[in-house]
C-alpha cells in the first residue's frame, strides 16, 4: 500500500461516490440541468450546412493514440457527429494519425449509422489511416482540405503544434469550424481561428452527452442513456464541490 | 450479443479497475508498467492495420485511375522503399560491441539508407511543415485579434504586451521607467501576467480537465459510457 | 497566361538566378563533405575459466589484426576539406559525399515545395505530400518493429533468436514457460520474468485479435483489445490526473496565498500576498465558468464572467509566448536554406 | 473601395510574404555581420543557471532529450548550452530520450559539445547516452522504481549494469538533478507529474521548453520545477549567463540562441503591427457603419 497516496484514494472514492449519487438521482427522474454550450448546438447547423452545400464534413480526432483519454472523448464525439450526418445524409471523412484510432473510429461510426437507422451510410474507407508522423498527417489533411473544401471541420481530441495549421487552412476554405481539446497550449489558436471551441472540461462534458440539444437530434428521444450520461457528468459537478470543500478546509 | 457487447464491457471495466487500484497497492504496482508495455506492443502490431488501410486507399486510387492517381503511386513507392530499407536494415553496419550479430546496429545510424531518408526527407519535411505556423500565426493575429468585446480586448492587449515584452523592443520602449515602477516595464509585465493570470487560467483548465478525465474514466469503469463500443449500436 | 502562372514563373526564374549567382561565386554552394574512418575489431581472448558459451567481447585493434572491419564516413564541415586539399591536393580522406550532397538538394527542394503551398496548392506540394505520407508511415512501422516489437515482445517470447541476431547482450532467463520444472519460484528473478512473460503473451494475444479485422468474418473480436485499451487508459489516467492536476494544483493555489517571508510590514505583506490572492480568485472564477449544472446568473454569472476574462488573458499570453517558438522554427528553416544549401551566410564558420 | 476596405480584404499571402521577409532579413544581416542583441535575464532563466551551479561537482545529472528535429530550431541551442554548462561544471551526464528521434539529437549534441570541447570525458564513465525507450510516461514510472529496467542497455548495446557511471543507481531518485529539454508530450510536464512530484524534493528539475508549452509549466515553478528556459528567449538569456560564467570568447556554436533573437525582434514587431492595423481597420469600419 502506498501510504502517501491515501489522500488520493479518498478523493477518488469521493468523486466516484458523487458520480453514483448523480446517476441514481437522474435514474429517479431528477437529471441535473446543464447549461447551454454554444459549440454543441452548432454541431447540427454545421452538418446541415454541409448537406445543403453538397460538401463533406471533416472530422479530425487529434493526433494521439487511444491511450489518451482525449482521443477517447474525440471518438465519442465522432459518434455523435456521424449520427447526425447519417440522418442528414452528409459524408464524414475521418483521416486518423493512429491505426488503433482508425479501428475505434470505424466502430464508432458504424454504431452511429446503425443507431440512425441507416447502416448503409457506413463506409469504412472514409475512415483511413494516414501516418503516425504528426506533420506528415497534417500535410495530408491540409492538402485534402484545400482540394475537397469541406463545409464543416471538427477538430476534437488531443492537438499539439498542428492545431493552427489545421484551423487556419479550414478557415481559408470557408468551413465552419468547431474545435474541442484539453490541450491548454492549443486553446488560444482554436479560440482565435475557429467558430466555436469547447474549452478543456467543456470538451469532456460535451462528449459525455451534454445538453438535451443533441438528444433531440437523436430523434427527440429522452432515453435512459442520455440521462445516465448526464448523471456521469455529475461526477464533474460533485468533484468540483469536493474541490471547493477541500479549498475551504485548507483556508481554514 | 454477449461476445460483442458484454465481454468488451467487462474487459474494459476489469482492466480499468485493476489499473486504478494498482496505483495504490505496491504488490501489484508492476501491472501499471506491464500495461504500458502491452499497449505499446499492440499499437506496434496495429501498424499492420494502418498500413493495410494506406495500401488499400492508394492501390484503389491507382486502379481506378482517379484524378491524381500518380501521387498515390508516389506514396506507395515511398512507403514500400522505406519499409524494405528499414525492416531489413539495409546498409547498416553491426554495432561495434557485437559485430557477430548481423542486425545489432541501429537502423537510424547516419549514413545508412534509412538514416538518409530520415535526414534528408523526413526531418526537413516535418520541420518545414512546423515552420508554416509562423505564417499562420501572423494571418490569425491580423484577422482574429480585433477588439470586438471586453474578452477580445483582454486577449489582444495581453498578446500585445507579451509580444513586445519577449524581445529587445520591450526593453528599449520602457527602459526609461524609474526603479519604483520597474514592475511596469514590458519585460517584467509580461512575466508577471504569465505568472499570475496565466497560472490562474492554466490551473483552472488543468483542474477542470482532471475532473473531466476522472468523470469520463468513471463513466467507462461504471459501465455508463458504451458509445466507444462499436458494432452493435448504442445501448 | 494567368496571374498565378506569371507569379510561379517569376518565382522560379528568381530562384534559378540566385542558384546561378551562388554557383559561380566564392566557394559555390550546396555540397557535403565526409571524412573516412575505419572500424577494425577483434575478439578479446576469453579468460580460461569463462563458461564456453559466454558472449564474446570485442575491442578495437589495428587494421592488420582485425577479424571484422568496415569503413565509416562521418560528416565534416567544408572547411576541413578545403584545408586537407590545401595540405595535400587530391587526398582521399576528406572527400565530397555524393549521397549526402544529393540528399541536401532533395531536402532543399522539399523545403521549398512545402513553402510553395502558402501561395497555392501545386504539383510540387502534392508530390511532397505524397512522399512524406508514404515515407513517414513506413518509418514509424520500422521504428515500431525494431524499437518495440523486437526488444519487448520477441526478446521476451523468443530470447534465443533475438540474442543471436539482434541483441547479443540480451540475458536469457533461466526459466522457460514450457518447462515448469525450470520454474524456481524462490528466485528473485522469477516474479519479474513471469510478469514480463505474461504481459507480452497477453499483448501478442490481443494483437492477434486485432488482426482479425483483416479476415472476412468475425471482425467484432477486434473490439476486445480495444476495450482493454480504453479500460486501461481510463483507469490509469483518471488516478494520475487527479493526483497531479487536481490535488497538486489545488494545494499550490492555497499555499501561495500566504507569503512565507518573515518580518514584513503590513503593506509589504499585503503586496507579497497579492499575486497569490489574484491566482486564487482567478482559479475560483474560472472554475465557475466551467460549472455546467448551474445557470450563469447572479454571483456565479459574475464570477464566470471574471473567469472568462482570466481565460482570455491566459490565452493572449500563451499566444504571445508561442509566437516566439514559431518564428524560431521558421528561422531554422531559413538558415538551412541560406547556410547549409546556398552558402550565403556562415554564422558557425564552417567554410572558413 | 477605400484603402481600409482593401486592407481588410488583404490577401493573406501578402502577410505570409511580410513574415518571410521579417525573418529572412535579420538572418542575412546577422549572418553577414555577426552582431547580436543584448538580453535582460529573467528570473526563471537565472534559476536554471543557479540550479546547475548549485549541483556539486561529480554529481550525476539525468539529461532527457524529449524533442525531435521539428522543434530543434527552438530547443537545440538550449540543449547545446545546457550540456556545455553541465560538462564545464564537471557533472556526469546520463542522456536518455523518450522521443524516438530525440536519440539522434542526443548523439549530435554529445558529438558537438563533449566530443569537440571536452575530449577528456570518457564514454560510460563521465557521460553516456542510454538511447531511446518507448512507453512515454510509463518509462518514467518504471525509472522511479527500477532504473535498470527502464534502460537495460545503452545506445551502443552495453548492459547498463556494467557502466561505471551508473554504479549505485537504483532508481531515478539517485540523480540529484534532472535536465529536460522537451517539446511536448511526453516532456517536462510528465516528468513533473510522474517523477518529481512523487520524489517530494529529493531531486531538482530544470526544463528547457518550447514557447508554446511554457505557459503550462509556470504553475509548477518554483516548487516542482527549479527553473524554466522559456523558448528561444530563455535560451538566449541562459546562454549569456553561461558564456559570462565560463569567460573567454564563446565559439560560434555557443551563440546560436542569441543569434536567433534577431528574427524574433522583427517577427514580433510585424505581429504587433498587424494587430494594430487590424484594429484600426475594425474601429474605422465600425464607426463608419454607425454613421
Amino acid at each position: 500500500m502506498h501510504e502517501e497516496r491515501i489522500a488520493l484514494a479518498a478523493w477518488m472514492l469521493g468523486i466516484a461516490l458523487a458520480t453514483i449519487i448523480f446517476v441514481m438521482r437522474s435514474r429517479r427522474g431528477k437529471p441535473p440541468v446543464i447549461r447551454r454550450i454554444a459549440a454543441l448546438e452548432a454541431v447540427d447547423d454545421a452538418v446541415g450546412r454541409a448537406t445543403e452545400m453538397g460538401r463533406p464534413v471533416l472530422f479530425v480526432p487529434g493526433i494521439m493514440d487511444m491511450d489518451d483519454i482525449q482521443t477517447v472523448a474525440g471518438v465519442t464525439m465522432l459518434g455523435r457527429v456521424a449520427r447526425t450526418a447519417a440522418e442528414y445524409d452528409a459524408v464524414v471523412q475521418v483521416p486518423t494519425s493512429r491505426s488503433l484510432v482508425m479501428e475505434a473510429a470505424r466502430d464508432a461510426v458504424q454504431a452511429a449509422c446503425l443507431t440512425a437507422g441507416r447502416p448503409e451510410a457506413y463506409q469504412a474507407d472514409r475512415i483511413h489511416y494516414v501516418s503516425d508522423e504528426q506533420f506528415a498527417y497534417v500535410a495530408h489533411v491540409t492538402g485534402a482540405m484545400i482540394r475537397e473544401r469541406p463545409a464543416a471541420c471538427f477538430l476534437m481530441g488531443s492537438f499539439y503544434g498542428e492545431s493552427l495549421i489545421l484551423a487556419e487552412t479550414g478557415n481559408s476554405v470557408g468551413a465552419i469550424q468547431i474545435a474541442g481539446t484539453g490541450e491548454s497550449s492549443q486553446l488560444p489558436f482554436f479560440v482565435a481561428a475557429c467558430d466555436y471551441t469547447l474549452i478543456g472540461e467543456e470538451f469532456f462534458v460535451a462528449s459525455a452527452g451534454g445538453p438535451a440539444g443533441l438528444g433531440a437530434v437523436a430523434g427527440c428521444r429522452e432515453d435512459l442513456r442520455d440521462d445516465v450520461h448526464r448523471g456521469g457528468h455529475g461526477a464533474g459537478h460533485g468533484g468540483r464541490a469536493l474541490a471547493r470543500a477541500g479549498v475551504a478546509l485548507r483556508v481554514a | 450479443m454477449i461476445a460483442r457487447r458484454v465481454v468488451p464491457m467487462a474487459i474494459a471495466i476489469v482492466a480499468g479497475l485493476v489499473m486504478a487500484v494498482s496505483y495504490f497497492v505496491r504488490s501489484i504496482e508492476w501491472m501499471g508498467e506491464a500495461a504500458a508495455d502491452v499497449f505499446n506492443v499492440i499499437a506496434a502490431i496495429a501498424f499492420v492495420l494502418g498500413a493495410g488501410s494506406l495500401l488499400k486507399a492508394n492501390l484503389s486510387a491507382i486502379s481506378r485511375r482517379d484524378r491524381g492517381w500518380g501521387y498515390a503511386a508516389v506514396t506507395l513507392a515511398a512507403f514500400l522503399i522505406t519499409l524494405v530499407v528499414g525492416m531489413a536494415k539495409i546498409g547498416v553496419n553491426p554495432s561495434p560491441d557485437a559485430p557477430q550479430a548481423a542486425w545489432s546496429g541501429s537502423q537510424q545510424t547516419a549514413g545508412t539508407p534509412f538514416g538518409w531518408i530520415y535526414e534528408f526527407i523526413l526531418s526537413p519535411l516535418t520541420a518545414t511543415m512546423f515552420a508554416l505556423l509562423a505564417f499562420y500565426v501572423a494571418s490569425a493575429a491580423f484577422r482574429a485579434f480585433r477588439a470586438k468585446n471586453t474578452a477580445a480586448v483582454l486577449l489582444l492587449v495581453t498578446a500585445f504586451v507579451v509580444l513586445l515584452g519577449r524581445t529587445y523592443a520591450g526593453v528599449v520602449l520602457t527602459d526609461w521607467m524609474p526603479a519604483w515602477a520597474s514592475g511596469l516595464r514590458l519585460e517584467n509585465l509580461s512575466s508577471y501576467v504569465m505568472a499570475v493570470f496565466g497560472t490562474a487560467g492554466n490551473r483552472a483548465i488543468m483542474i477542470g480537465i482532471a475532473l473531466g478525465v476522472a468523470a469520463t474514466g468513471l463513466r467507462i469503469l461504471l459501465g455508463l459510457d458504451r458509445s466507444w463500443l462499436g458494432g452493435g449500436g448504442s445501448a | 497566361m494567368t496571374r498565378q502562372r506569371l507569379t510561379w514563373l517569376v518565382l522560379v526564374v528568381l530562384f534559378a538566378g540566385l542558384l546561378a549567382w551562388r554557383g559561380f561565386t566564392g566557394h559555390g554552394l550546396g555540397r557535403v563533405y565526409v571524412e573516412r574512418g575505419e572500424v577494425s575489431l577483434a575478439r578479446e581472448r576469453a579468460p580460461a575459466d569463462a563458461p564456453a558459451a559466454s558472449v564474446p567481447r570485442w575491442r578495437s585493434v589495428p587494421v592488420e589484426q582485425a577479424e571484422v572491419r568496415w569503413t565509416t564516413w562521418s560528416k565534416v564541415p567544408p572547411k576541413a576539406h578545403f584545408e586537407a586539399e590545401a595540405r595535400d591536393p587530391g587526398q582521399d580522406r576528406v572527400v565530397l559525399s555524393w549521397p549526402r550532397t544529393i540528399g541536401l538538394w532533395v531536402a532543399a527542394f522539399l523545403t521549398l515545395a512545402i513553402f510553395s503551398f502558402l501561395y497555392a496548392d501545386n504539383p510540387a506540394y502534392r508530390f511532397t505530400e505524397a512522399v512524406v505520407v508514404g515515407v513517414s508511415a513506413a518509418y514509424w512501422m520500422v521504428v515500431g518493429f525494431w524499437d518495440v516489437v523486437v526488444p519487448k515482445l520477441l526478446a521476451t517470447l523468443m530470447p534465443e533468436t533475438v540474442q543471436a541476431m539482434v541483441q547479443p547482450t540480451l540475458k536469457i532467463p533461466q526459466f522457460s514457460p514450457w518447462w515448469p520444472e525450470t520454474w524456481d519460484t524462490a528466485s528473485d528473478a522469477f516474479d519479474p520474468w513471469l510478469q514480463q512473460w505474461g504481459a507480452m503473451a497477453l499483448a501478442l494475444l490481443l494483437g492477434l485479435m486485432l488482426m482479425w479485422r483483416l479476415l472476412p468474418r468475425g471482425g467484432w473480436i477486434a473490439g476486445w483489445p480495444l476495450a482493454f485499451i480504453v479500460g486501461v487508459t481510463a483507469g490509469r489516467r483518471m488516478v494520475t490526473q487527479v493526483e497531479s492536476d487536481l490535488m497538486e494544483q489545488a494545494a499550490s493555489t492555497m499555499q501561495s496565498v500566504v507569503p512565507t517571508a518573515q518580518g514584513l510590514s503590513a503593506w509589504d505583506w499585503a503586496w507579497a500576498a497579492l499575486p497569490g490572492v489574484l491566482v486564487l480568485v482567478g482559479v475560483v472564477c474560472c472554475l465557475c465558468y466551467f460549472l455546467f449544472s448551474v445557470q450563469h446568473r447572479g454571483v456565479v454569472g459574475g464570477a464566470a464572467r471574471v473567469g472568462v476574462w482570466y481565460l482570455m488573458i491566459t490565452f493572449g499570453a500563451a499566444f504571445g509566448f508561442t509566437v516566439m517558438g514559431r518564428i524560431a522554427l521558421l528561422a531554422d528553416r531559413v538558415e538551412f536554406l541560406f547556410d547549409d544549401w546556398l552558402w550565403i551566410i556562415d554564422p558557425n564558420h564552417l567554410r572558413g | 473601395m477605400s484603402v481600409l476596405d482593401r486592407l481588410d480584404r488583404l490577401d493573406r499571402r501578402w502577410i505570409f510574404l511580410a513574415m518571410f521577409v521579417a525573418v529572412a532579413a535579420p538572418i542575412l544581416y546577422i549572418g553577414v555581420t555577426g552582431r547580436t542583441l543584448p538580453e535582460k535575464v529573467t528570473s526563471t532563466s537565472r534559476a536554471v543557471y543557479e540550479a546547475i551551479e548549485a549541483t556539486p561537482e561529480g554529481s550525476r545529472v539525468l539529461f532527457a532529450f524529449d524533442f525531435d528535429p521539428a522543434s530543434a530550431g527552438e530547443l537545440q541551442p538550449m540543449a547545446t548550452d545546457l550540456m556545455r554548462h553541465c560538462a564545464a561544471r564537471k557533472l556526469r551526464i546520463v542522456c536518455i530520450a523518450l522521443w524516438p528521434l530525440g536519440n539522434n539529437l542526443a548523439e549530435e549534441t554529445i558529438a558537438n559539445v563533449i566530443g569537440a570541447d571536452f575530449p577528456h570525458m570518457r564514454d560510460g564513465v563521465d557521460f553516456v547516452n542510454l538511447g531511446f525507450q518507448s512507453g512515454q510516461q510509463q518509462v518514467m514510472t518504471v525509472l522511479t522504481t527500477n532504473f535498470r529496467k527502464g534502460f537495460p542497455v545503452d545506445e551502443r548495446g552495453r548492459d547498463t549494469a556494467d557502466l561505471p557511471i551508473l554504479q549505485g543507481v537504483k532508481t531515478v531518485a539517485d540523480f540529484p538533478l534532472l535536465v529536460d529539454v522537451g517539446a511536448g508530450y511526453p516532456g517536462a510536464k510528465e516528468w513533473v507529474q510522474y517523477v518529481v512530484t512523487g520524489l517530494k524534493g529529493s531531486m531538482r528539475m530544470v526544463a528547457g521548453t518550447t514557447g508554446v508549452s511554457t505557459p503550462q509549466l509556470f504553475p509548477y515553478y518554483p516548487d516542482q520545477l527549479a527553473g524554466i528556459l522559456a523558448g528561444i528567449k530563455g535560451a538566449a538569456e541562459y546562454e549569456m549567463l553561461v558564456n559570462e560564467g565560463l569567460g573567454g570568447a564563446p565559439a560560434a556554436k555557443y551563440m546560436e540562441a542569441q543569434r536567433r533573437m534577431g528574427p524574433q525582434l522583427s517577427g514580433h514587431l510585424l505581429l504587433v503591427g498587424l494587430i494594430v492595423l487590424g484594429n484600426v481597420i475594425h474601429f474605422r469600419r465600425s464607426r463608419g457603419g454607425q454613421a
